[in-house]
């Protein structure tokens, strides 16, 4: 698997191989100190069958490319992936891959946890979920914007 | 060819259809009258966003589309 | 690659496959939410050559093993992988692995950095450098400490 | 067989080796006549730990090594 470095950031409407994926992050950054990783997929909630997450292709890569740059920036990282699914996915797949390579480990936290409160609060994307009386719209949660306000 | 609007997310299910075609030029007012009421319900919130060209407007209310855009109805994000 | 679940905690006197580890882990946790990985590296820094992990067989596991457990009940975690290189090392070479698996990111993020802090500050290692004039062991470092005040 | 004692990390440097055995058993103050006034100044740090037979010793004053103990020296961890 060949990595565009320093950042490697893209919308996949199919899986993944998380283990291929990270293996190759950690190769091309190999003078990181740090390498941190979140892994966020489908939870097999309630009745939830299948989720689907929309986009709008003009805005949403854009904007998850200008987030990467300002975690790079904001915490000097050596490497970034930011990879989200977008479509229709089933419990247990993923739904979003970031990892981050700093020379230490609290930038490398930091920048994944950034990365993520943005993806899931300030990302354009819309997520709806089928339950057995079909689909629903999720709203927006109280919590994520809690999650972005830490980072004001 | 006019202007192409598009609804996303939840918009989709109140306009019946993710996009729709309209005559060239569309300004705010055009939009809210095409949308119909519900719709221009949501689009006088604050949090419901519209892009036109591909950028979200900084005050969506001096939307002034030209033959060829698109005009994306932009509600809240509902993450990732 | 097989992995002792939920909890997989190991010594290893060897390199590791970190693709390969956390395809494992990912594979054994996959009704958790979130996972958050920490891969750290042996900096290629000034003229350091090799690096030496000492550790007390008799309390340096035990140790791990009590805070992987820790972490545990207090981030409500699914699973844990906690894997620490001993002995020799050089520029490049991972150093320690830790995967945190749970319902909920921030958990998992949270989980992840306690057991660094942990492990950087407070396990049974002790560390030193080869440089061009001999071996040289690492003074504990006052921001370690400061690290592990976070968690009290 | 006695007690075995054990220099971890910068302690073995001072002691010129990791390990030692003496005669058993072997108490606080055995211990800091056999390993001398160097390492026995260390001892007196708080920050320094003496592990017996596997256990990190609340009180390592307390120390009462029997034949075939381990006793460790356990200088401030580094850092993993």
């Amino acid at each position: 698997m060949t990595l565009s470095t320093p950042r490697d950031v893209r919308l996949l409407d199919q899986g993944l191989s998380v283990g291929e994926a990270l293996a190759a992050f950690n190769a091309a950054h190999g003078e990181a100190g740090g390498i941190v990783s979140f892994l966020g997929k489908v939870r097999p909630e309630g009745d939830v069958k299948a989720l689907e997450l929309a986009h709008y292709e003009p805005l949403t890569l854009p904007g998850m490319r200008e987030l990467t740059e300002e975690a790079f920036e904001r915490f000097s990282l050596d490497g970034a992936l930011v990879w989200h699914r977008v479509g229709t996915m089933t419990p247990g797949d993923t739904i979003v891959l970031v990892a981050a390579a700093a020379r230490h480990r609290r930038n490398a936290f930091e920048a994944a946890d950034f990365l993520m409160d943005h993806l899931k609060s300030a990302a354009w994307f819309w997520k709806r979920e089928r339950r057995s009386d079909g689909w629903h719209w999720i709203e927006p949660r109280g919590q994520d914007h809690a999650d972005l306000a830490r980072w004001k | 060819m006019g202007v192409r609007i598009l609804f996303l997310g939840p918009l989709s299910d109140l306009a019946g259809g993710s996009e729709r075609e309209v005559a060239a030029p569309l300004d705010w007012a055009g939009l809210l009258d095409h949308v119909g009421p519900d719709i221009a319900e949501q689009l006088g919130e604050a949090r419901v966003n519209v892009a036109c060209g591909g950028k979200v407007l900084a005050d969506k209310t001096a939307l002034h589309a030209q033959d060829g855009d698109e005009v994306a109805l932009l509600p809240p994000v509902s993450g990732g």
